[in-house]
This record gives C-alpha cells, structure tokens and sequence, in this order.
C-alpha cells in the first residue's frame, strides 16, 4: 500500500495546490469557512507540508478537510501561488477513497450527498433541478418557492422554460441515449469506480453500527 | 405565515476584531507587568515549560489571547501554570512570566 | 509629664488592639508559658539586645556601642533618678516629673558619700547618652565613621521625634550646669562644667527656662514617641515577651494583628539590613523600608514583588524579625486572587522498588543542567551508591516557586504528585541537586526518609572514604546559594568538598554574607536589566584574581551566573567529578618520575 | 597615485547621482581618476532625497545627502543633470554613452550605480494603493514626516489607528519578486516609532511574516518599539483593505500565531513596498541597454563572489550599490569603495596591455 | 512591458456566434433570466447563440462537493466541448459561474499539461467515440453583456436612476468567487476589482457602491448548503456581506451568478424570519438582480415573463424608483389562468398594497 503522501502526490491537485506554504496566513484570512468554523486553511498547508503519515491519516480521518467551502479565494492571494482549495480537493479524494471518510461526521456525509447529488447527474443529466429541492428540507427557500413548485409547469414555461419537457430549452428532458453517454464517461473515467469507494464506506458503517 | 424551523442557525463572524480597545482589565495586567509587551512569541516558553509536558500551557499564547481580550479563558489556562520559572530563565526578552501569570490567573473567575 | 502619660495611653490602646485576637480566645499554652522561666528568659533577651544590644554590637562595634550606650545610658538615668529622689526624699512614690526635676527643686543636697555617688552615678548615665548622642549625630553626618554604608532615610515624624530626642539629653546637661554653677555642687561632669562656665549671676535667669525646655522636649518626645519608628523601643520589649511565651507570626499578612503587629513595629530602623542587601544601590525595598511602609500602610506591594528574598537582611536583623515569612505574606497578598488548578496531572501510583541508596529528584531547573545530573551519576558510581532518578522522565515543580510568590496553600497538588512518586521506592535517602526544592522537601513535605543536596550527600561520602580526592593545584571560588546557604544553613559541605580536591578562595563576602546570585525566584517583578545588574555585582565579588572556575551548587544560580560570566561557572558535581581523582594523581607524579630520570 | 599612468580614455562615467554614484565618483577621484556623474533627475540624491530620517538612529537624512554633496563639490565632480543614458556602446576599450539618439559623451569605464525602484504598490490591488487616499507607501510616508504631504487623517483624529504591512511586492511570486527587500522590516519599525511619537494614543500595527532584523541595532529598535512604544506586531500577511465607515480602512489578516482571521479599521495603512530593478540590462554584443524592466526581470548580475561589481560579460562596465540587489546606506558606501578598487584594477591591467 | 495592473484589464470578447450552454442554478431558480438572454441575444441583438438539446450539466457542484474525479468532470467538459465542435462554433457562452470556472480550470489543466488532454481526448472516444476542439473564446454570459452593454444601453428605455429624484441608484454588486478568483485573466478587471458588473451598472447610470465585504463570498459552499444542517455556514457568510453593505444603503444588489443570485435573495428572508432583521429601511429587504435580469428590465421586458415574482425579495420597489411600468395583476396569474398566491413571510414585507 502506498504511503497517503505518496498517494496524494499522484493528484495533479496536490501539486499544484501547494509548493511551498510560507505559512503567511493570506490564505485563512480570507476563507468563509475560517469565519464561520474553528478552521485554518494555512494550518493544514504546514501539516501536509510536514508529510508526517500519521498527521496526514488524523487529517483523512477528520473533519476539518471537510469544511472548506470551495470559494477558492485563497487562490486569488497566496503569494506562493499555493490553492489550499486544491489541496483540499485532493485530500478529500484521498479521504474516500481510503475509506478514512467514514471516521469524521463531516465525512459520512458524504454518502447522502452521493446518493443525492451524484445519483441525480446520471438520472437527469442535471446537478440540481426543481423537483429536487423539496420545501421541507429547504425552508430557507421560503413561500414563494412553495407557490413556484405548486405551479410548477405554467410557471415555468411562462417564463421561457421547457420544465421536463421533450426538446429545446431550460430544464428540458435529457435527449435518449444523452444520460447512456454520461454514464459510459462515470464508467470510463472512474466516476462509477470512485462512488463504490463511497458506498464500502457506507457497507462499513452499517457493519460498524450492527449489535 | 408562521416562522418556520429551519434547521440551522447563523454564527457571528469567528475573526478577532482588533479594532476594539483593551479591556480595561487586560490593561491592567499589562501596565502591572510591563515586560509583558517584550514577548516575541519565539516559543521558548512553551519548549521548557515544566506544565506544558501535561497541558496546552503556552506563554506565548496566554499573551495572545490576552491581548485579543479572551479574559477567562486565558485566567483558566494561567492557573495550569506552576510557576517553576524555567520559562523566565530562558525568555530571551526577559518578560517577568511569573509575575505576569499570577496576574493572568487573576483573570479567570473565582474559583466557588 | 503629661507627654509620659499621653505615650503611656496611646501604646497601651495600640497593643490591646493588636492583640485583640488573643482575647477572644487565649491559648493555654500562652499563659503557661506566661508564668515559666520564659519570662525571665525574655527579660534576659531585653537585657542583651532592648539595653546592650549585643548583636549589634557583634555585627559593628562602634554602632552596637552607639545604641548601647544610648539605651543604657538613659536606662542608668531613669533608674537612678528613681532610687535617687528615694534616698533624697525618703519616699519612693513620686510624680514623675519629682524626678525630672530633682536638681532643680534640691540644688544643694547633701548626704555624705552617698549623696555624692548619685550626683555621679547621673552624670556617668548622662555622659553614656551623650556619647552615644555624639556617635547617632556623627552617624547622620558621616556614616562611614560608624562603619556602615547606608542608613536609613527617614519621615517627618521621624526626623521630629529624632530633634527632640536630641535635644532633651544636652538641655539637662546645661540645665543643671547652670543650677550647679549657681548653687554649687554637682557631679563630675555637670558640677565641674558648671563652676568653670555658668558661675556668673547674670545666667541666674536663665536657669527656670532651661530647665522647662529640658521637661518640654523630653515631654514632646514622649507625645510623637508612639507615632515614631522609636515606638520600637517599648514594642521590641513587649515583642521579646510574646514570642519567649511561644506567639508565632500568622502566614497570611495582618500587620495590625498579634506578632506580626509586633514585628513590624519592633524595627528601630538600625539599618542593619541595609549594607547586607544586593540590591541597596537600585532599590529601597529593605526591610526597614518595608516594614516602614507596612506601617504606613502603603506602597509596601512594590517593595515586596522586587525583593529578592535572598534572606540576607533576616540573618542580619538584631532582633530576629521574620522578615521572609513577612515578605512571602506579602506577596500572597497581591496575589491572593490566584488560584491554581492542577487537576490535570497524571496521577501516579506509588510504585515499589527494590532497594537502592539513592533516590535523585533533580528538578524542574535540574533538567535545564544535565551535565549536573550526569557528573553527579558518576560520582555515585564511583561511591558505589545504587540509585533511582525519580524525575528523570517529566519533573513536577516542588511547589517551592510557589511558596516564594505566597501561595504555598496552592502547592498542595504538586507536594502530592511528589510524594507520590517517593513513596513506595525504598530508599536510604532522597538527594536533590536544587536547593530550591531541598527547602521544600524537607521543611513542608514530611517524607520519612532524610532529604539531602548533593553536596552534602558528597561530603558524607568523602568523610566514609566511599570517594576519595586528592587536593590538586585548581583554585576556585565558591558561591552560595541563597536557599542553600542562609535558607537550608549549609555552609560547610560544598566547603570540605572543594577543599578536598582543590583550593578554595576567601572571598569579600561569603557565607551568611553572600550576595545573591540575582536570578532569585523570590523576586516577581524585578527587571531583566536589574537582575543582570545585581548578578554582575555578584559576580565582581566570585572572580577574584587566581580563580579558575567559579562553582555554585543551584542549578539556578549556575545558570544566571554562567551567562554573565569571565569564568566557567560550574556545579559542585561537575567539579568533583573530574577533578583530584586519585589515578590523575597517580600519572601526573609517574610523569614527573619519567621527566626526573632524563 | 595620479590619473597620468593611465591612458586617455580612462575617464570613468558614473551613471546614478544617489548616494552609490556620489560614493563611487569620490572613492574614484581620491583614487585620482577623473569621474563625470550622469544623472536623469535635476538634482543629485536619488531615493534618499524624499528621506525624512534614518534607521536605527535616526539622522536626519538631510544631513547626510548634505555632506555627501559638499564632498561631491568639493572634488568638483562634473555633473550631468537630467541625463538618463539608456545605451552604451562599446568604442574600443572604452564606452559611448546615449539618450536615445542624443550622445552624452565617452568613458574608459561606465559605473552602474542607478539604484533601484520601488515596487510600484498599485500592482498589489487588494491593498488599494492609488484608491483609497489612506493607503500609502513607506515613502509616502516619508513625505509625510517631511511635511511635504498631510496626514491621510483629519486632524481631530488624536488617536489614529495605524497599520504597517512588511513585504509589499517582496517575497511575492505573483507580483514576480521573489525577494527578500530586507530593509522593510526595520524601515517599518522605525516609522511605526516615529508614528507613536508623533500621536501617542494612536494605535500602530505591524504585519509581517519574519522580522528580518539583520543589522546591528535593528533587533533593539524591534524591542523598543514593542516595550517603550506599544507598537504591536502581528504575525500575518494582510489580505485586502476595503473601505471602511468614514475614511476608514477596513483590513482583514490571519494572527497565524493564534490561528484566527482578524480584521480592523484603520486611518492609516502603510505598504512596506520592497526594492525592486530600476532597469533590465540587455547586453549585446558591443552594446548594452537600460531598458524598462519587464515583470519578474532581476537586478544587475555581477561576476561571481570575488568580484564586487564587475558586470557579467562586459569589461569595463561595473555596477555599485542597490542596482545589483537591495542594500543598506553602510553597505552602499562600503560596496563603493570596494567597487572604486576592482576599477582602478582593471585600468591599471589595461595599461599594462598598452605598454606591452 | 508595463507590469500588468489587472484593474484596468480588458478581455478579448468575440462579437457573434456562441455556443451556449446552460446552469443547473439558474434554470431552476431564474428560469426566465436564461430565456430573457437568448432572447436579447437572438431578437434584440441578432446575434447567433446555438444551443445543443444534448449538452448537460458540466458536473461542476458535484466536482465541488468532491463526489466527481477529476477525470471524469474533465471528459464530461470535452463532451460539451465536442458538441460544439460538432456545431461548428468555437465560442463557448457559460451561463453559470461554477461552470466558467469550471471550463477554465479545465483548460488551464490541458494547458500546461498536454498529457491530460490526450487522456482526455482518449476517454471521450472510449466512451461515447466523440472528438472535440479547444475553444477559441470562453465567455460567462456576463462577459458578454458586459461587452454589449453600449448596444443594450442605447436600446434601453430605462436607467438604474430614481425616477421622482433623478438620484442614481446605490448599486453594491457581488462578482460570483469562481468568475475571476481562480483565474483572474478569465475575467474582466481581474480578481479584485472586476468590472464585469460595476461597468454594467454604471453604464446604465446606477452608482456603484464599494463596500468592505464587497469580495466575501456568499457562502455557497458547495456541500454546505447541499446539506441542510450545514447551511449556517451559507447563512452567515451572506449576513457577513448584508452587515457589511447595510451602511451603504443600497437599491440593488447585483450579481453574474446563478447561485450567489438564488442566495442573496433567500438569506435575506430566513435572516429576517430568523433574527427579524432586514437590511434595508423598510422591512422589504434589498433586491437582487442577475446580469441578464438587469439587462432585460433596462430593455423593458415584462418583468413577470422575466419571472422576477420567483424572487423572494420583492422587486416592486425597484421597479417604481426606475419608472418601469408593471401590471400587479399579472404578478401571479398563469397561462392557465389566475393562479393562488404565495404566503407571505412572518417579518419580510412582500406586498405593498
């Protein structure tokens, strides 16, 4: 088994990632996620940087690769031109497909977001889409989105959208044979591969969870 | 329409905002020891320190935090202190540490 | 006359004040000992040191003579003037002022040889003052006649009370000259100056008004007396009785309360605790100065955190004032809103061993000098000594650094984790290589085996053969820690020890006297710069010509001292260890044998 | 020695009239050789001109150009003022120097001694520099202290809040300067200091990543600007300034020691902007150009560690003081001196060629 | 060579032929700001945009939540890619943000390592026998209205000024994170003044407002909001920006992204409802434009076929201060006819009659 840091190496995103980190601290200055968590962008740069294999397996293991919120300001600044949003990526990669997600309550949930988000691009060719966001689980969403769902189609198409209809245009039903070539791409590139390291995970924590 | 429950709830900005002035009892601890103002933050305080081998117990730190007005929180961490002055005897700016952590755990609310 | 009662009120309330405590609820042991030979013990003391003030006297001939001839002197006078007017008028009860102004209502008094023995016994007691006068004036104008470098500087009240004292004794003196120059008569020393200058009528007038200024200031004196530092004349007695009837001074500061109360206002300001101070040039925190401002009531939080509790004042107080545990009371004072929590230790079980010698606790400085540990390993080694090196792996602070910041009540945690870690290892001894924590071990941690510093451990082994030395050509010179030296009384173990394989320096100040290194954790808020200031002073004192190395035996004087340094400074351990080792010996004459054979 | 040994052509032309070229023109004409200054400004002193005083002891950097001068004066130094050469050509042995297509005159040896430039702080955008009026450089606030220009503050504001941000444009891949200007730091500090005295109250900040205290006495100027003037030192880059309330400055940083973003409004907001070239030396084969620098360009390379100025691959052409790199006054005057001997050598080494 | 100074950085935006590929965001939130665009583009503009019914989402929030390799975002943008080859067209036009950074990043990646690009081209054949061209021009659909915002304006019967007042509009605008923090080249004015949206707005003679916060991010978060307990994080990071802009009391805040547009109007309500503030005077919170939304009201296109009355924040507000006439009555109605109303939030004031 090849060494985490080793592993981490092979991500492209690693390396451009992160160099050298002069530990300046630009990069938490800016971050949402450090405004909002007890979480330090430049710290994870200097534990990665040390490449310790057991610091590396704590950070696989934890929660804090996943708060970063992908904004990738921290790219804009570093002087180092370091992207701890990279690294990010790569760690959380790493994370699932070591199986070191399942350890981190962040972590798990990645399996919800699999089964969600991931399970919708094959079904409908879409990330997200109206149906999708259902007001109870989306209350932020407020009343009108309730009143939008509920006129669904008219309002939709008096707007210019083809709402899960056949041809042309805005939310329009994916053509046949679009979803097969996708899915063939999830096969190919090791999409399909990737989410069965994330549903071992879950087979585990069922395991784990049984009496 | 009744509010709903949403499920989550907004947090203030975690970032310490300097703008606010010295609380007055932080000024206090700093005008009793001046030395306080000296340290460099080199860590050395922390490498000797005799409670820091059991405790997160860092100097430095307690400095920090002190100046960022984290009044109890500092007094807690001053008390781990044993007050063993290794830490004085190598400070490389000659802050009277003792005398400042006396002071610091000070800060930290009576015990019942 | 009135003055004398007015005192005579004010100290009886200020007394019943301060031991308003013992009222409420009398120790037995207080009044058993109250009626015992400790009485008459204490009046013993007051003798020797309330009237002759004998370890003054010890410590500088010239000031102890001033102080006694002063306290005698007017002791002589008040006591003979007593018997005097007795003899005189045959009654024994006077008014005070009977005896004051004796010589004035009865110029001429007869009385054959007797008569004649009062008139000169008074003037004898009158002389004694005045001498003793002469010297305290000379003291104030140049100390080094009295040889001392410093005095005490002193308040309004103070500088008050000091005229009128000074006045009184020279106003009698002329007061009766003249009487006697008018009437005749008189003793050798107030006749014969008053037949050889106040004879002339003219003076005659003056004579009522003399001796009034004479009762006023002596009057005077008694009315400030209580509010001035010569309240300590009748306090250092009243101080002598309490503590002969076994009265200890409390741990937390109450300087208006029981023996503490005493204490504080038993200090005549002798200024013997100025000239042994290390600090003296930079900084008034001396204990005339603190226990002054514990008076006042102010400034003392300052004078207290600088001090450096090296001890040195309390060796030289000739009234044996607690003054450590004052200042350590002091301290815990300011800092009496710390508290410290150690809950977080680990707890250890104690753990049984098999049975060695040695149990080594080389403390939290220790760690700071391995060479120390390392030197002392091999010395034990060489004694053939099996031993436990108890805090090698994490050392707990003794609790010692607390005590010296006054909050021994908060140590009790770590004394427990040492403890526990001692107890259970059996074990001839515990030794420790820092003073610091050797204070502690033995005077608060009640271990049931002997606690010993190195270097005394060393000596032992030095005297039972177990190691053995020969003196060789090196010359140290040697620095005593304060809290090995006047806190823990050892003096004479590093001494033989350094003896034993070298020569060993006289130094300017040593012993009882040594300077302190200047890193002292006594001190809380002392500057870097003052330290350094203070340890450069020290030093000046350890490299005397001829010295190749200067040896301590603390880890933290050894440190302080090594930085600032000409020479290598080194630990007692390190020196002994390399140094007149009996095969060195051996080599280096077997080389002189070789050299002698070519 | 006398300037007779040599040949004709030995004139030396030292281009830059800072204190490099001043140093170097007397180090040379005590040396006996005759030196011309060229100079683009109308006056000599190049950077030290907008200097109001000096680290660590703060002289008067008037006093300083002042005497540098009268030296210059003196030795009656001819100067050609508002003459910026952008080219050399090599005439035999020696150079002809230009301003365009206008020749300004010949010289056995040319010296570089044209300095450096300030990295100019607007390319650090986040910063604000040439947006927000309370965004100055370092020198700005030189200009400040000379009275040349007003405090970015109303002048009811007896307490500013002032902050100082080390390595502007040093240490920075992306603004294509990866080094270290070294004197920031302490310049930093020796203004912060001169801010305290000048507002008590105020509040000063200094954020760096390593204070590079290297000289004798910077260290010490550190410590006293921590302990006597209550300057406070924050361990992190700043990551953008944006307008506050009023004129106010609103600053957003990491205190890396603690771990945690912090922000504050400031009045003042100070750019340590670093050394970057003057110029990019483009050498040909008998001819070399000052040109612009370019984004990243280095400053002027000299041949290996013996040599204190002689620039690579062109004899005769020398290079003194900052333009090779940035350095302090001391080590300026020290490197013109050592630069003014390998001159002497080389026209030395050339006359013996003409003798032979 | 002058040292590059992004803020005045303009960038290379080809005048006609697109190919135009749609967001997940925008088409379920703002179905009517992707219409209006075409038809602005088509109709007003006459230009050719051509969209292929079979290009899909570019996986990009998936990407982001970490749930998609590398590889395969990559070769699901050369499909895309190779339907546009297949078109003809060599001009890509993003309407969504993440996807723009998207497809930069990609190409950057084939950029400057050519390796990648091959495996690329390779797994594409593999699996669907597809090849594709890089792109000439890869355009984010603010881009291009902002290179035609001279042509739009001149079309424009209206302009961001207060009709009674003649006081021009305090606009705040928030540039989406991936448009030009990533690659600050992709953008115009580069990443920390881009101009994509002030030169809009001031160009139809709205005042732009800088504001402290004006670069935070809306807190999106990817998985943040995904999950529904996670979302404090996307809550407070829009609070962090309304605080900061709340003192500069804006009439409008604009934005180019999809998602940022969705969250600046919905954490304006669950604030209010949460904490009971609004940021604006009123009660009604601050509306929120999109690029194309602000485009199409300024041409005067009906702003309920525009689908304004899916936002939660109300636009009425700003629709008066402009002068654009509106029919409150058909607000709500459907083509099938009068429809229910929404219900109305406990604190953000919603109607006004």
């Amino acid at each position: 088994m090849a060494s985490l840091l080793s592993q981490l190496k092979d991500d492209i995103r690693f390396s451009e990632g992160l160099s050298a980190c002069m530990n300046c601290g630009i990069c938490t200055a800016v971050c949402p996620a450090a405004a909002y968590f007890d979480y330090d962008p430049r710290r994870i740069c200097q534990l990665v940087q040390t490449g310790d294999e057991q610091d590396l397996e704590n950070l696989l293991k934890g929660e804090e690769i996943w708060m970063c919120g992908q904004c990738l300001s921290c790219k804009a600044r570093c002087p180092r031109g370091n992207v701890p949003g990279y690294l990010i990526q790569a760690l959380r990669k790493l994370s699932q497909q070591s199986g070191h997600f399942i350890h981190s309550r962040e972590g798990r949930k990645q399996i919800r977001l699999k089964r969600r988000i991931g399970h919708s691009i094959l079904e409908t060719g879409y990330c997200v889409h109206p149906q999708m966001v259902e007001p109870e689980t989306h209350p932020e969403q407020g009343p009108v989105w309730v009143w939008a769902l509920e006129q669904g189609a008219d309002l939709y198409r008096r707007c210019g959208s083809n709402y899960y209809g056949e041809g042309e245009g805005g939310l329009r039903k994916m053509a046949p044979g679009v979803l097969d070539e996708l899915e063939a791409i999830f096969e190919e590139t090791g999409g399909l591969r990737f989410w069965e390291a994330i549903e071992r995970g879950a087979e585990e924590l069922k395991l784990n969870t049984e009496p | 329409m009744p509010k709903p429950d949403f499920g989550f709830a907004f947090a203030p900005n975690r970032a310490l905002d300097l703008s606010a002035p010295l609380l007055p009892e932080v000024q206090v601890v700093l005008e009793a020891e001046p030395s306080i103002r000296a340290c460099m933050a080199c860590g050395q305080c922390a490498a000797v320190c005799t409670a820091g081998a059991f405790t997160p117990l860092a100097f430095y730190r307690l400095v920090l935090e002190l100046r960022g007005g984290d009044v109890a929180a500092v007094g807690e961490r001053a008390r781990h202190c044993m007050l063993c002055g290794k830490c004085q005897m190598t400070c490389p700016r000659g802050v009277n540490i003792r005398n400042a952590v006396l002071l610091m755990a000070a800060l930290a609310p009576p015990k019942p | 006359m009135l003055g004398f009662m007015f005192a005579l009120v004010v100290l009886l309330l200020r007394y019943l004040w301060w031991l308003r405590s013992l009222w409420r609820r009398p120790s037995s042991r207080l009044l058993s000992r109250m009626f015992s030979k400790h009485s008459l013990l204490a009046v013993r003391e007051i003798f020797a040191e309330g009237l002759l003030h004998l370890r003054i006297y010890k410590r500088n001939r010239r000031l102890g003579f001033m102080h006694m001839s002063l306290a005698l002197g007017w002791f002589m006078m008040i006591v003979g003037g007593k018997f005097e007017t007795w003899f005189h008028s045959g009654q024994f009860l006077h008014g005070t002022w009977y005896a004051v102004f004796f010589r004035y209502f009865e110029p001429q008094t007869a009385g054959g040889w007797a008569g004649r023995f009062w008139l000169h016994y008074m003037d004898l007691g009158l002389l004694l003052v005045l001498t003793g006068l002469t010297l305290a004036i000379m003291k104030r104008i140049r100390k080094r006649i009295l040889g001392i470098h410093s005095s005490t500087r002193h308040t309004l009240v103070n500088r008050v009370a000091l005229t009128f004292l000074w006045m009184i004794f020279p106003l009698r003196l002329v007061a009766e000259a003249l009487t006697f120059g008018q009437h005749g008569g008189g003793g050798f020393l107030t006749g014969s100056l008053g037949r050889c200058c106040f004879s002339s009528g003219m003076l005659a007038g003056l004579e009522l008004p003399l001796w009034w200024a004479y009762s006023l200031s002596l009057g005077a004196f008694f009315v400030v007396l209580p509010f001035s530092r010569y309240l300590h004349i009748p306090t250092e007695m009243a101080l002598i009785f309490l503590r002969h009837w076994g009265l200890r001074a409390a741990e937390d500061l109450q300087p208006e309360k029981a023996l503490q109360a005493f204490e504080i206002h038993a200090c005549s300001a002798c200024g013997l605790c100025l000239d042994v101070c290390p600090a003296i040039k930079d900084h008034p925190f001396q204990s005339a100065y603190f226990l002054r401002a514990l008076r006042s009531g102010k400034g003392w939080e300052s004078l207290a955190s600088t001090c450096l509790s090296c001890g040195a004042c309390e060796e030289a107080c000739p009234i044996n004032l607690g003054l450590e545990k004052l200042r350590t009371a002091a301290r815990g004072k300011i800092h009496e809103k710390h508290h410290a929590v150690y809950s977080y230790l680990p707890t250890v079980a104690p753990v049984e061993t098999s049975r060695v010698d040695v149990l080594l606790f080389t403390g939290c400085m220790g760690r700071m000098k391995p060479a120390t540990t390392k030197a002392l390993k091999d010395l034990f080694e060489e004694a053939g000594l099996t031993w436990v090196h108890l805090d090698e792996q994490e050392s707990i602070c003794c609790g010692r650094p607390l005590a010296l910041a006054g909050r021994a009540s908060e140590a009790g945690a770590l004394r427990e984790f040492n403890r526990n870690l001692i107890q259970g290892q059996q074990a001839r001894m515990l030794v420790t290589t820092c003073p610091i924590c050797l204070k502690q071990f033995r005077d608060d941690y009640g271990l049931e085996l002997p606690v010993y510093h190195h270097s005394e451990m060393l000596w032992y082994c030095l005297r039972a053969g177990r190691l053995k030395r020969e003196k060789g050509t090196a010359c140290f010179s040697y620095h005593d820690p304060c809290e090995l030296g006047r806190k823990s009384a050892c003096y004479q173990a590093p001494r033989e020890l350094l003896q034993s394989c070298g020569t060993l320096l006289p130094l300017e100040r040593e012993q009882a006297d040594a300077l302190c290194c200047g890193n002292s954790l006594g001190a809380l808020s002392l500057s870097l710069s003052e330290r350094q200031a203070l340890t450069s002073r020290t030093l000046k004192v350890l490299e005397v010509p001829g010295a190749a190395c200067v040896v301590t035996a603390c880890p933290l004087c050894q440190h302080n001292l090594a930085r600032q340094s000409r020479l290598p400074v080194r630990d007692l351990a390190e020196v002994l260890a390399v140094t007149g080792l009996p095969e060195q010996h051996g080599q280096r004459t077997a080389a002189l044998a070789a050299v002698q054979e070519l | 020695m006398n300037a007779s040994e040599y040949l004709p052509n030995d004139e030396v032309a030292i281009i830059g009239g800072g204190p490099a070229g001043m140093q170097t023109a007397l180090a040379l004409s005590e040396r006996g050789f005759s030196v011309r200054i060229y100079e683009q400004k109308e006056q000599l002193g190049g950077h030290l001109k907008g200097w109001h005083h000096l680290f660590p002891h703060g002289v008067a950097a008037s006093d300083l150009l002042g005497q540098l001068k009268e030296q210059v004066l003196a030795r009656a130094v001819p100067l050609h003022l508002g003459q910026s050469v952008d080219r050399l050509q090599k005439v035999g042995a020696g150079w002809a120097l230009w301003q365009g297509e206008r020749p300004l005159g010949r010289a056995g040896v040319v010296v570089l001694a044209n300095g450096f430039a300030l990295f100019d702080a607007r390319r650090k955008e986040e910063y604000g520099y040439g947006l927000y009026p309370s965004v100055l450089t370092a020198a700005d606030l030189e200009a400040v202290f000379r009275k040349e220009q007003p405090w970015p503050f109303g002048s009811d504001r007896m307490a500013p809040q002032v902050g100082f941000v080390h390595c502007v444009g040093s240490r920075d891949l992306k603004c294509g300067s990866p080094h270290c200007s070294k004197l920031c730091c302490v310049t930093a500090v020796k203004q912060a200091m001169a801010v305290k005295s000048l507002f008590p109250e105020a509040q000063v900040y200094c954020f760096y990543m390593d204070l590079r205290m290297h000289g004798l006495e910077y260290e010490e100027l550190y410590r006293k600007a921590q302990v006597d003037y209550g300057v406070r030192f924050i361990r992190g880059r700043l990551s953008e300034a944006a307008p506050g309330q009023g004129k106010r400055l609103h600053v957003k940083a990491e205190d890396t020691l603690q771990g945690r973003p912090l922000h504050l409004q400031l009045d003042m907001l100070v750019l340590m902007s670093g050394m970057v070239p003057a110029f990019l030396l483009e050498q040909q084969e008998r001819a070399v150009f000052l040109k612009e620098p370019v984004f990243g360009s280095g400053f002027v390379p000299v041949q290996g560690l013996l040599a204190a100025g002689s620039v690579v691959q062109q004899e005769g052409l020398f290079a003194s003081g900052a333009c090779k790199g940035p350095a302090t006054l001391p080590e300026v005057f020290a490197d013109a001196s050592a630069v003014a001997r390998e001159v002497e050598q080389y026209l030395k080494s050339l006359k013996a060629v003409g003798h032979a | 060579m002058t040292p590059l100074l992004w803020k005045d950085y303009q960038k290379e935006v080809p005048d006609n032929h697109y190919f135009f590929v749609r967001s997940c965001i925008r088409q379920t939130f703002f179905p009517g700001a992707e219409a209006a665009l075409l038809d602005i583009l088509r109709n007003s503009l006459g230009l050719d945009v051509f969209e292929d019914r079979r290009h899909t989402t570019c996986t990009g929030i998936a990407y982001h939540c970490d749930l998609v390799p590398l590889e395969t975002i990559m070769t699901v943008i050369a499909r895309q890619l190779s339907l546009m080859t297949e078109a003809g067209y060599r001009h890509l036009l993003v309407s969504c943000v993440t996807s723009f950074g998207i497809y930069l990043e990609m190409l950057d990646m084939w950029q400057h390592h050519p390796e990648m690009l091959e495996q690329t081209r390779e797994a594409l054949w593999k699996s669907t026998r597809r090849s594709f061209e890089l792109p000439v021009a890869l355009v984010h659909t603010s881009d291009l209205v902002y290179h035609l915002r001279k042509p739009i304006a001149d079309r424009s019967p209206h302009r961001l000024v207060d009709k009674s007042t003649q006081r021009a509009l305090r606009v705040v605008d928030h540039v989406g994170c991936h448009y030009a923090k990533i690659f600050p080249a992709g953008g115009f004015g580069g990443a920390e003044f881009p101009s994509v949206l002030s030169g809009l707005a001031e160009t139809f003679g709205g005042e732009m407002v800088d504001y402290p916060e004006r670069r935070h991010c809306c807190g999106f978060g990817f998985r943040h909001y995904l999950l529904q307990e996670n979302r404090g994080y996307s809550l407070s990071n829009s609070r962090i920006k309304f605080e900061s802009m709340e003192a500069f009391a804006p009439d409008l805040i604009l934005t180019n992204c999809p998602g940022c547009n969705m969250f600046l109007d919905r954490w304006q309500y669950t604030l209010a409802e949460m904490s009971g503030k609004t940021y604006d005077r009123e009660g009604k919170g601050i509306p929120v434009l999109s690029h194309e939304e602000l485009a199409a009201l300024m041409l005067g296109r009906d702003p309920w076929t525009l689908g304004l009355q899916m936002h939660q924040v109300q636009l009425e507000p700003l629709l008066d201060k402009i002068g654009i006439a509106y029919q409150a009555r058909q607000k709500y109605s459907m083509l099938a006819g009068a429809a229910s109303l929404p219900g109305e939030p406990s604190v953000l004031k919603v109607s006004f009659q």
